[in-house]
């Protein structure tokens, strides 16, 4: 469904992706796991078209992303929720929600998924007039979350979701992650949580230095010997 | 013999507590790793040692001094250098300029200044690029040239933000020798926060661990490693994926 | 005691002035975050817009601002597209260049008016403009009342449009974030311009409203722009109904410390207040209003 | 870095060249300094279209000695320091031998400077403050009249309100007054002079408050008529600020005795448009009018209209500027050839009539080479700037006194 | 590039064409007159740009510095018959008092609110020696008869004025101090780690700066033997012109503000005369629409300014000369 296909991105003469190539099918949880640094995030900001690739092709369902307004990418269903949530701090949480629902194949269906959120995070009903800025961390990133569904996506991509959360609300961020796929949604993670993702994603590529290094499914990886090292450090 | 001391630091931003009382000391000639996962105040504490941000309550003693409420400036005066892990250099300087400025901080004359900078060039692998202006240096240059700067205020202590990040692994090496010989050569005492746990491990005497701002675990890299409140308090859940030289 | 009402009343009439050129100013420097030194000369533009429809084509100056805010909003349009716009990913040593170049516009705009209508003092008169209504002694001056509640109603209007349509929410967001908008799909670029087109069309509302209380010459701007600067700080940046209350806060403090301390010192009042709030209440009443 | 000094090298040389290159025998030139841009212009520009008008009857009657008569204009700008660079040019680029004009106070005095450095006779015509002819601000003293170089046809701020005088004496009983004025140079003088003038008539003045020019709302000022009841409110603005004071103040529907300008603004037929009912019944003091019994003011006032504006006719900026361009006519006809010096000399010995009235320069008080002249007091009636006073000029009954709320209905 | 005393050989050589300018262009009083206007925007500009360009602190108030080294000059002189020629000393030494309690306030502030703020304060002390007549005289302005009629006493001073902050800014910005603002301007938290104070540092700048821009002042005092508070405190012809001056010049320039002074006084004075007498009397109506378009569409284009940019400017139009030339 999403091909990303031998992509090179850098920020003037700073190259960040070498030749990414990977695929995200229909309904699966698909995760990129890697350092700070690694290039993770920038492979979703290159997705989205915030920042356009030098080189390669990114198609969606046949549609060439690199060559798409921003706007358009939305409107087919792929929907970035940014590291560090980015909410609109003066806004109340209702409005945030609106504000991911701008385009005009979600606009239509704005109190259906207005409603659908707030089901799904009673906590945000709760909370729909406060201020965005003024909510704990863990309901900032239901929010950033739930902004994201409100644009009817496919292919939800959600860049590290876990940020600063304490475990108990990471292990709630996850199920919510899994209970969104179960409506049939797609989802590509980027996190650095890898235990915890690998053990409910179906795929997984590891990223290092802009290159993707290795690929399983998120069982395989586990056992890798290469990736237990790398992350206990002995 | 500690040259720093935290004693129970706090920072409250609005209702987030993003450091709960923190102790720890960092012993003199030592290298000491401060791990925990994204967002879990490593930064924070950085930018309250050299007070970026005030703190909420708790003590900072460096060398003597009590230095909790003391300005940045005066701070890294006393011998306190740092980088930052979103560099900063000064873009429209030349790389041995940027060097000559934290020289100054010693040095009142301008040769003086361009002596010490010529120094810290080549400690730093920077001489080729002495002339260039440091907002065209790749990413590896710039952090290099972050502790370059520092080098050269002449610290007692060195606070080293995240310089392995996003690095290849040929310049992943040169920057951990570099970051060895800093102790070895030139003495500096490191406080360390490194994502790449190879890194951290490895040339780490002792590591910190903090989750949530709060201190979960101390001790040598192999204890801290095999701690089982580590582990399932730390390790357990928010569980690394690392980066790795390919050797 | 009279004359404490009348001045407190002439103070909320000629705050509610104030208001509607502070709020196009504060719409500009909330979500183009530059100091926007034609703001003025963009009023001054207004104003003569409306004379020539009132002295050419007899167009009440009411009725003009049906006119007038089209026409200035699509000028601002391209002045914000072609002069403002290109300078914003540009690398430059100062960061305040948009700001600079606001004064370069501001100073075409001027002269281009004193070459096309020379440096004559404009008015228009209207069966209205010498009109007065009373509540006993106290006196309120027609044009201004009119102006007082139609910049009520303009902000009441702006407050729904930023409020409840996706492009005003667009605008908000765009001032709040700009990253976290683009990813809305939102193209911040072309809500940057919109945004300048119309804090000049709320501009170019008030040029209207000013034109028959006021007069008009190529160099009025200067007068308002401060005026604005001291509103935008006073109400907090990009805030609405901030700005409705830095205005009567300024006609107020303008007002009283005439009656009250000096005439002379009227301006330097405004200005005074101004750099307390810009030193040392950052963020004016946007603190208590929140919008 | 090379090549911006060889080019402004060539620069500089063409402008010398361009400098130095007029010289003919076929005119006289006589340099004007006046605000042509800026806020000013309006008035500097109707002082040309008069100095402009004065050159075309000159010349067609024949000219000055033969030699036609032609100004050189010189912008000021509104600003001392430009005045005084045009000036330097007048004298040292176009070589012309006597200068008039002078708009604004600060400009004509920073513009004077100049002239009396290169001994270069300068007319002022416009420019009121009163130490432009006190050889004491030049550093000169009474007696060295053949040193003083500056001659003005206008008399001083000072004695705008002379005529007023007499008027308040004779025809109006006031007993305290308020004054009001713009805080410029002209207007802080002028309040200064009539306060003078209001303790020799015996009048205690309440208040005297200043206002920046282009101020929006006056009710803070007026509000003190208000409640200290004056009898006269003596006001000092251009006529913008003149028409807002009076719509204002009719507004407040305030009642003293008389309503008085200073001349400027309150004689311009925009205050009229502008103020509209507001500005019936109100006095001000002039220095003339176009329907004083002087040869030549009313043909002057029609023939501007004719060839400008009918919109815009001229008051006595204008005249003023019509008739130096005549004195200097005469000047330079008495002189012995046309250097400054021998024109300076005509300069002293001038004695004449113009449509401004009669021109003489002479030494008084603390000045030398003043015109010394009458001022009069007009009244606004019925939409028509009416002389009052002095009573034997005045062709109008002046109505007094006045019931405001009648007039304002 | 060989130094001798401070400067370059090319900087000596044009140093020693300005001091020779007066003499070469036949003693015209009016070009010295131009000339001399041209060296007080240097002072003024070179002021500027060592807050501004070198310290990243953009002024809009530099008014208040030309106006108190005016009034330094001025108001002795008013009370007490002292000569303006004492402003050379207290001119100066005014600006940097009152530099010192401005920048207690207006350093809070950064980016666009320092430029709001000092442009407030800029706009407030001018309607405070407005009104305060007992003290200024207020708006009748001091005068005074100047001492000399030739204008070339004046033209020496301020060559010598201006020759000081050139080499004055020249000198900073090869010393520590320079340094110091530099990494201000680029980045003022790098620059606290770096141990720089930069709150001490920026009320340097502001004093160096002041200090000129005050001396500026004092010498408009004695040669034009008047000021009043509109034209010494004004908005838009002192401050904002000294910004003009800075940014068609080159900010964080040696020469810029020089180049820049000299652009903005010719092509005023050209087309305020119509060309010096020569073009239709209309052109003079276009004298600051002329300098407004020039100003967008160097922003525009030219962001450096003549200097900084003037790579990109040689090779737009440096190249054809070259091949008229062979």
């Amino acid at each position: 469904m999403l091909k990303i296909d031998h992509v090179d991105m850098g920020y003037g003469d700073l190259q960040v992706l070498w030749d990414i190539s990977f695929e995200v099918s229909q309904g699966e949880i698909v995760v990129l796991v890697g350092a700070n640094g690694a290039g993770k995030s920038s492979v979703l900001r290159t997705i989205s078209n915030i920042v356009p690739a030098t080189k390669g092709n990114i198609t969606f369902n046949g549609l060439e992303l690199t060559q798409a307004q921003p706007l358009e990418i939305i409107e087919n269903g792929v929907i970035h929720v940014p590291e560090g949530r980015l909410l609109f701090n003066e806004m109340s949480v209702e409005e945030n929600l609106i504000m991911g629902s701008l385009s005009s194949q979600a606009k239509p269906h704005r109190k259906q998924s207005l409603e659908y959120c707030y089901d799904l995070f009673p906590r945000l009903r709760e909370r729909r007039t406060q201020m965005a800025g003024t909510l704990s961390g863990g309901e900032q990133q239901m929010v950033a979350v739930a902004r994201g569904l409100m644009a009817k996506p496919k292919v939800l991509m959600l860049d590290e979701p876990s940020l600063g959360l304490a475990p108990i609300l990471v292990q709630e961020i996850f199920e919510i992650a899994q209970a969104v796929n179960q409506e049939g949604i797609t989802i590509l993670l980027v996190e650095q949580n890898v235990r915890q993702t690998l053990a409910f994603c179906h795929r997984a590529y590891v990223i290092e230095n802009g290159r993707i290094t290795k690929t399983g499914t998120g069982q395989e990886l586990l056992n890798d010997g290469y990736v237990r090292e790398a992350f206990l450090g002995i | 013999m500690s040259i720093l001391k935290i004693d129970n630091l706090t920072k409250r931003f609005g209702g987030l507590t993003a450091v709960d009382h923190v102790s720890l000391e960092v012993n003199e000639g030592e290298i000491l790793g401060l791990i925990g996962p994204n967002g879990s105040g490593k930064t924070t504490i950085f930018n309250l040692i050299n007070s970026y941000y005030p703190v909420s309550s708790g003590t900072i003693t460096f060398n003597g001094h009590d230095i909790t409420h003391m300005p940045t400036n005066r701070i890294a005066k006393l011998g306190i250098g740092r980088t930052f892990q979103v560099v900063k250099p000064l873009k429209r300087l030349s790389v041995i300029e940027n060097i000559m400025v934290g020289a100054f901080a010693r040095e009142k004359t301008f040769s003086g200044a361009r002596k010490v900078a010529t120094e810290v060039l080549e400690f730093c692998h920077l001489d080729g690029v002495a002339k260039m202006k440091a907002g065209s240096l790749p990413i590896a240059g710039r952090k290099r040239l972050e502790i370059a700067k520092a080098l050269a205020t002449r610290p007692l202590l060195l606070l080293l933000d995240e310089t392995a990040a996003g690095l290849n692994p040929t310049e992943l090496v040169q920057a951990i020798s570099i970051i060895k010989n800093i102790r070895t050569e030139l003495g500096i005492t490191i406080v360390i926060v490194e994502h790449i746990m190879r890194v951290i491990m490895t040339i780490s005497d002792r590591i910190h661990a903090i989750a949530q701002g709060a201190t979960i675990a101390e001790g040598t890299p192999a204890e801290v490693s095999v701690d089982p409140a580590t582990i399932a308090a730390y390790l357990g859940s928010d569980f690394k994926a690392e980066n790795r030289p390919d050797a | 005691m009279e004359t404490f009402v009348q001045t407190l009343v002439s103070g909320i009439l000629i705050g509610g002035l104030y208001a509607i050129i502070g709020i196009g100013m504060t719409l500009i420097m909330g979500v183009l975050n530059i100091i926007n030194l034609a703001h003025g000369q963009i009023l001054m533009l207004s104003m003569y817009i409306t004379w020539v429809l009132w002295t050419y084509f007899g167009i009440d100056p009411y009725i003009a601002i049906f006119i007038t805010i089209p026409i200035v909003f699509f000028i601002a349009e391209g002045i914000s597209k072609f002069l403002l716009h290109p300078l914003m990913g540009k690398d430059s040593i100062l960061p305040e260049n948009q700001v600079l170049m606001t004064v370069g516009i501001g100073m075409v705009l001027v002269e281009l008016a004193r070459v096309i209508f020379s440096s004559d003092y404009k008015s228009v008169q209207t069966s209205y403009t010498n009109k007065s209504w009373y509540l006993g002694t106290i006196s309120f001056n027609t044009p201004l009342t009119i102006a007082f509640i139609i910049s009520i109603i303009m902000t009441v209007g702006l407050f729904l449009f930023l409020t409840k349509t996706d492009t005003g929410r667009s605008v908000r967001a765009t001032a709040q974030d700009k990253s976290a908008a683009a990813l809305m799909g939102i193209s911040t670029g072309k809500i940057t311009v919109l945004t300048y087109g119309l804090g000049s069309a709320l501009d170019a509302a008030a040029g209207s409203l000013l034109l028959p209380i006021y007069y008009l010459y190529p160099d009025v701007g200067p007068l308002f722009t401060v005026k604005a600067f001291v509103i935008t700080i006073l109400g907090g940046l990009g805030s609405t109904v901030g700005a409705i209350f830095g205005g009567l806060i300024l006609g107020l403090a303008e007002t009283f410390g005439a009656t009250y301390i000096s005439m002379g010192y009227r301006d330097a009042i405004g200005l005074i207040i101004f750099l307390l709030v810009l030193v040392f209440f950052p963020g004016g009443l946007k603190r208590f209003t929140k919008v | 870095m090379k090549r911006i000094i060889a080019i402004s090298f060539a620069l500089f040389m063409l402008l010398n060249l361009i400098g130095c290159a007029k010289d003919d025998n076929s005119s006289i030139k006589i340099g004007v300094l006046l605000p042509l841009t800026g806020a000013m212009a309006k008035f500097g520009e109707m002082e040309k279209n008069s100095f402009e008008l004065a050159r075309i009857e000159i010349n067609a009657a024949g000219g000055v000695k033969g030699r036609d008569l032609v100004f050189v204009y010189e912008d000021d700008t509104g600003k001392p320091d430009v005045g005084r660079m045009g000036m330097e040019k007048l004298i040292t680029v176009d070589k012309v031998p006597m200068i008039t004009g002078g708009y604004s106070s600060s400009v004509t005095f920073a513009a004077a400077q100049v002239a009396q450095k290169y001994r270069v006779p300068f007319l002022v015509n416009t420019g009121s403050v009163d130490k432009i002819t006190e050889p004491e601000s030049f550093d000169l003293k009474i007696s060295d009249a053949d040193k003083f170089y500056i001659y003005r046809l206008n008399p001083p701020v000072s004695e705008y309100a002379s005529g007023l005088e007499g008027f308040l004496k004779n025809l109006a009983s006031v007993e305290t007054a308020i004054i009001f004025h713009e805080n410029t140079t002209f207007g802080t003088n002028g309040a200064k002079a009539f306060a003078i003038s209001c303790e020799r008539l015996g009048i205690e003045v309440f208040e005297i408050d200043s206002y920046t020019e282009g101020t929006v709302d006056f009710k803070p000022l007026l509000l003190k008529v208000k409640e200290q009841k004056p009898d006269l409110v003596y006001m000092i603005s251009y006529v913008m600020d003149a028409a807002l004071l009076m719509k204002q103040s009719k507004e407040l529907r305030l009642s003293p005795k008389l309503f008085v300008g200073a001349g400027a603004g309150y004689t311009m037929p925009a205050y009229r448009e502008n103020a509209g009912i507001a500005s019936e019944k109100t006095i001000s003091a002039t220095l003339w009018h176009q329907s004083l019994p002087v040869p030549g003011a009313t043909d002057y006032y029609n023939a501007y209209i004719a060839k400008y504006d009918d919109k815009s006719p001229p008051d006595y900026h204008g005249v003023e500027a019509y008739a130096a361009a005549y004195v200097v006519k005469d000047a330079i006809e008495r002189a012995q050839d046309f250097k400054s010096a021998s024109i300076k000399t005509a300069l002293d010995g001038t004695d004449m009539m113009t449509a401004f009235g009669p021109v003489k320069f002479i030494a008084y008080d603390a000045k030398i080479n003043q015109n010394k002249m009458e001022t009069y007091v007009v009244q606004w009636i019925n939409g028509n700037l009416e002389l009052i006073w002095p009573k034997h000029l005045a062709k109008v009954e002046a109505v007094y006194p006045i019931d405001w709320n009648a007039e304002w209905k | 590039m060989k130094k001798y005393l401070l400067l370059e050989k090319r900087e000596w050589i044009i140093l020693g064409g300005a001091a020779l300018a007066p003499w070469i262009f036949g003693f015209s009083p009016y070009f010295q007159g131009l000339l001399i206007l041209v060296l007080m925007w240097v002072v003024l500009g070179n002021s500027w740009n060592l807050l501004a360009g070198y310290t990243g602190q953009v002024s809009f108030g530099h008014a208040a510095f030309f106006g108190i080294g005016a009034y330094a000059a001025a108001i002795p002189y008013h009370h007490f018959k002292i000569s303006p020629w004492w402003g050379l000393l207290t001119g100066g030494l005014a600006a940097v008092i009152l530099g010192y309690f401005l920048g207690k306030l207006v350093f809070r502030l950064r980016g666009p609110y320092f430029a709001l703020g000092t442009l407030a304060s800029g706009e407030i002390l001018r309607l405070l020696f407005g009104e305060e007549e007992w003290l200024t005289n207020g708006h009748n302005g001091i005068l005074y008869m100047t001492t000399f009629i030739s204008k070339i006493p004046y033209y020496y001073l301020i060559l010598f004025i201006a020759m000081g902050s050139l080499v004055a800014v020249k000198v900073i910005m090869k010393s520590k101090l320079g340094f110091y603002f530099l990494s201000i301007r680029e980045d003022q938290e790098a620059a606290e780690a770096l141990g720089i104070d930069t709150t001490k540092y920026k009320n340097i700048a502001l004093a160096i700066s002041s200090f000129f821009a005050g001396l500026a002042g004092a010498f408009y005092m004695i040669y034009m033997g008047f000021v009043d508070p509109e034209v010494v405190f004004a908005l838009h012809n002192i401050s904002i012109l000294t910004i003009l001056v800075g940014i068609i010049g080159g900010v964080g320039t040696i020469w810029g503000p020089a180049v820049g002074a000299l652009i903005m006084v010719f092509i005023q004075e050209l087309f305020r005369s119509s060309f010096f007498g020569v073009g239709p009397q209309w052109v003079s109506q276009l004298h600051s629409l002329v300098f407004g378009a020039l100003v967008v569409v160097m922003i525009l284009y030219l962001a450096g300014g003549v200097v900084g940019d003037w790579d990109i400017i040689r090779k737009k139009f440096g190249k054809k000369r070259v091949e008229g030339q062979g």
